[in-house]
């Protein structure tokens, strides 16, 4: 409880309009983004500097896409930031969230056991619709996400978009988030499609190789969306912290450091920063 | 609060849609859990109560050792067997990473330290004068282990229904090793996880009341056999 | 078996409940042991028995070390018995079933002393539930029957009723005859007279 | 297998370095795990023995429903916490969700089950002569259970221990309310699922091993008041 | 407290123990019950004390039903006292406790007993780990203590020791003298004549 009656309270909340303090005045925003972008060190990286700059404090909860999209449907997130374009925009047209922007994309790979039995690497290039259907047409064994992630609505496009619609033994659904579906697929030396970040964190305790990347089907937009805090029972929303969190990510500086994220340890860009 | 009583509904048309996907995820839970309990009741309830009627040296540093067992998190667990089961692991060659038989032995070694514990810990508490009657009618130790087990029967079956109700509710070593494959591997808690993720929360609850539909039948035939009363 | 007690010691955290210069209680006899109430008797007993290992001195059984084998050998019928959560029957059994008995020579057995300590009503009954007087009973059925050459008896009739306590104590009268060391503790002298071949008071200070 | 030895290095490392990130989220394991454990207790306990104490018409049927609750995953009940919790719940006002009070109620909430299953098992198994004999000395229902936490305290005190070995190990209930937000929620058990799913083995088995020593400790503590010996 | 006792029946499962036609135990007397081991006298003691509720027939505690105040005024010293774990003063205390006695009250009943009782050397003993015969003492004590109207005693002097059953017995009859109504099971005939006002012997069939 406060006692809102005490003077000195009201003081402090005066002096708040001096420009040094105002920082605090974003107070805590909540940031609801998809285990990619934790796991992968970026928002570790990123956020003490957008922190330090604002006074503001993120708190991320990192979660299945769906879920997070959830979240923001009932105003538990300030600011969201996910990769399910179609999804997203939805959201925004159901007045769910104010505006989308891209932040950044990184890409799809599809990968397989190292020998590739398939030949994928040579016959298909970076031709995804190829490599799909030489997969089920062989038999082969294909790891699908299977939990309705941002990952496993893509996968599901390029099956579409292949004409196939997958299904039989040979087509294994794991409900699974990306790192368990890569060690399953690299223990049944199976081929799966995977975010090119959770790939290389992995790398070294796979059994499994790039063989298809680079199509332009393969592309992974993030996007960012405060979450409209007009909507009924919204008031809780922090709008200006969710406000300026957007405006930071899109800004130069962000998009600088986002560039760099990983070129150090990979020797290339986890993300390709591509606000506009 | 919709979400609960969404699930609720959710739970009794799953209950009731004897949809073969359901109740096969259901069998499973049932099979990995319970041949896990089994299992480890086996091995660990003697060696548990051999412990407690020992006069060991040091049982102090002994009891707090065990009961620090316990405390194992199911995903430690669930990531020192896969190491073991993985292709590159040492029993690699068995192929029994994200099979039914990896999650059994998985929970198995999960709830040992947890029936070890709980039944040493009867053993200290409880056992005194079994094993002293056991002991002047001319038992060896052995004989006494046997004879606590026939004695404490009702104290140790709810030591065993705790075990089971750990593994049926657990979902960190049995998702590492099963990998909640669709068909194959799919158990209870790990599709409450995944609905979970998805943002299914009616659809988690729903599946969260037939885990408890489904203990509530394992302890009953269990507790059939429980002469407490 | 003789039992010769040598400087036996026993204390509970600093204090001495006892110190026994020697003591001997010799087979084929019924060695009465008596002393008031918290002297040490049941202690004593516990400490023969090999359920306390707790203390200082020795004892000797027929000259030797206490071993599995001479446990085997050695039985207690407790102040407070622990009947076992199974039937009156295979309460009885129970030592015989250790000792890989013959299933006819278990069933000859017990049926012997189901009669003889006048439980066959109780046959199949759950030993938990049996009243004080009927536990007592079983419980020296359950630790004469096999045989044992030291039978350790604390206040094995105190809750036994007038008319059966003739039967409790020629069952050992006539149990005396194998050679068995018997001892014996009890608060009647009347008891003492009946029974008793040799009589050790426990004292403070002995 | 070279995980494993990693991660012991690893622990040793992290163990040494005085890290503070490392330290606070140790500590908020154990003030979460802690706090739910005796919270849980307080009410838990007395209920269970009160349960048990009493001579229930269809006693039976209670008993299973009691050990039945001890089966409710973890996952489920951050799921129902974070509901009632959330912004727009009914306890939404008290802006506790992704908060460490948060995660102390969802545990709190998970602990209630095992710890009222736990001693009514007890009071039914054990509290029998100590009903009697309080009831002949004068005492109600509510001086019989003080009396049983009086005289089963080594077995209580085991129960405690089970809980809590419960509490700090799990990670499905402190996720969901937690969030698993660094220098906020992050404890042991969700640090430990972070790193698996980045594949970072070692750093996993390494926080394993922390929270294994953190718990000896703790049932050091908690052991040095159990009278058992 | 006079006790009446009218068809009373008690079966475990479907086999009968005992019915009683009527039994009547008046106020002021020490009314003695005797009869063989497992004819059912600790089972009516229970019953009577309101432990055991599974019964037929009725129980007039002064012409009345029993009622949680008269639980107050009953106490049983049971054949396996339960003797609690903390000192042997904080037993005796319990019931004081219970009734919210004043702290000096508590304290000058208590030493009145251990000094009665003989336990000055026991005070601060922890219960469990008293001998049977000190048990018994602890037990009647703890009994006594709060002045019960209506004291059950089943065979309380079981294993005490000969030089001690003089005051324990003794107490008892000072103790009858405050009006109260004491119904004693014992095996000893001469206990009966020594301390008993009248006698029931239970028969099978009564
Ligand atoms: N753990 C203990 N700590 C302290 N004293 C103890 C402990 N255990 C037993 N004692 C004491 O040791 C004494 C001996 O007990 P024991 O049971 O051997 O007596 P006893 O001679 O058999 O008496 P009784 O005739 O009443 O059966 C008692 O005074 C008892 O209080
Ligand atoms: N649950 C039960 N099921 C069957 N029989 C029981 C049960 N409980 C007690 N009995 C029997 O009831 C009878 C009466 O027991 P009780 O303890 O009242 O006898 P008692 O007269 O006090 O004998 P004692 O003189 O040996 O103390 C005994 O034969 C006992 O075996
Ligand atoms: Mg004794
Ligand atoms: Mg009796």
């Amino acid at each position: 409880g406060c006692g809102n009656s005490e003077p000195a309270e009201d003081t402090s909340k005066e002096s708040t309009e001096t420009s040094s303090d105002e920082k605090q005045e974003l107070g805590e925003i909540i940031l609801s983004t998809t285990t990619s972008t934790q796991d992968s060190g970026l928002l570790d990286y990123l956020l003490p500097v957008f922190e330090e700059k604002t006074g503001a404090t993120v708190k991320t909860v990192a979660v299945g896409t769906g879920a997070a999209l959830e979240m923001g449907q009932n105003g538990e997130a300030d600011v969201l930031l996910v990769h399910a374009k179609a999804d997203e925009e939805k959201f925004v047209a159901d007045g769910y969230g104010t505006e989308r922007h891209d932040v950044m994309y990184n890409d799809f790979v599809l990968v397989g056991p190292k020998e590739d039995a398939l030949k994928l690497k040579e016959t298909s290039g970076s031709d995804i619709q190829s490599a799909l259907k030489n997969i089920s047409n062989s038999g082969s064994t294909f790891v699908s996400r299977g939990d309705d992630s941002g990952t496993h609505k893509k996968e599901l496009k390029l099956w579409e978009e292949t004409g196939i619609s997958p299904q039989g033994e040979w087509y294994v659904s794991a409900g699974a988030g990306m790192a368990d579906v890569l060690k399953i697929a690299s223990e049944k030396q199976a081929y799966t499609i995977t975010d090119r970040a959770t790939y290389l964190s992995l790398k070294d305790t796979l059994d499994l190789d790039v063989l298809v990347e680079g199509d332009k089907n393969l592309f992974n937009q993030y996007g960012v969306i405060p979450v409209n805090p007009e909507r009924e029972d919204n008031a809780e929303i922090n709008e200006a912290g969710a406000k300026a969190f957007m405006d930071w990510i899109l800004s130069e500086e962000a998009q600088k450091l986002i560039g760099e994220y990983g070129v150090e340890e990979f020797g290339e860009p986890l993300f390709v920063p591509n606000a506009k | 609060m919709d979400y609960i009583l969404m699930g609720i509904k959710e739970a009794i048309a799953l209950l009731t849609s004897f949809d073969r996907e359901v109740y096969s995820v259901v069998g499973r839970s049932l099979l990995v859990s319970g041949m896990a309990t089994v299992l480890s009741s086996l091995y660990s309830i003697p060696i548990g109560l051999y412990l407690g009627i020992r006069e060991l040296k040091g049982r102090r540093h002994i009891s707090r050792l065990i009961y620090t067992g316990m405390s194992v998190p199911s995903v430690i667990v669930g990531l020192i067997v896969a190491i073991v089961l993985a292709r590159r692991g040492p029993l690699g060659d068995l192929k029994l990473m994200y099979t039914v038989n990896a999650m059994i032995i998985a929970q198995t070694v999960l709830l040992t330290p947890l029936q070890v514990g709980l039944s040493y810990s009867l053993a200290r508490n409880s056992g005194k004068r079994i094993k002293n009657t056991g002991t002047t009618l001319g038992g060896g130790n052995f004989d006494i282990v046997k004879l606590i087990i026939s004695e404490l029967r009702p104290q140790l079956m709810i030591n065993v229904i705790t075990a089971f109700s750990r593994a049926i509710s657990e979902v960190g070593a049995v998702m590492i090793v099963g990998g909640n494959i669709k068909g194959y591997t799919r158990v209870i808690t790990t599709s409450i996880t995944m609905f979970n993720s998805m943002g299914e929360y009616p659809m988690a609850i729903a599946l969260g009341i037939v885990l408890l539909v489904l203990s509530f039948g394992v302890n009953s035939v269990v507790y059939s056999y429980n002469t407490e009363e | 078996m003789d039992v010769y007690i040598e400087n036996l010691k026993k204390q509970f955290n600093k204090r001495i409940l006892f110190e026994l210069r020697d003591m001997e209680f010799k087979s084929g006899r019924i060695n009465v042991l008596m002393g008031r109430n918290g002297i040490g008797k049941s202690t004593l007993f516990n400490i023969i028995a090999g359920l306390d290992e707790d203390y200082e001195g020795s004892i000797a059984y027929d000259g030797e070390a206490l071993s599995k084998e001479k446990m085997q050998d050695i039985t207690l019928v407790s102040q407070k018995p622990y009947i076992l959560n199974r039937s009156v029957y295979e309460n009885l059994a129970y030592p015989l079933r250790l000792r890989k008995y013959s299933k006819r020579e278990i069933e000859e057995k017990v049926e012997f002393y189901i009669e003889k300590l006048q439980l066959k009503e109780l046959r199949d009954q759950n030993g938990r539930s049996l009243s004080g007087g009927e536990m007592q009973r079983v419980s020296l059925g359950r630790a004469l029957i096999f045989s044992p050459k030291l039978l350790l008896l604390d206040e094995y009739t105190a809750s036994i009723d007038e008319r059966s306590l003739g039967f409790m104590e020629e069952i050992v009268l006539e149990y005396k005859e194998t050679g068995a060391n018997i001892i014996m503790i009890t608060h009647s002298k009347e008891q003492a007279e009946r029974l008793g071949d040799s009589l050790v008071y426990m004292k403070e200070g002995l």
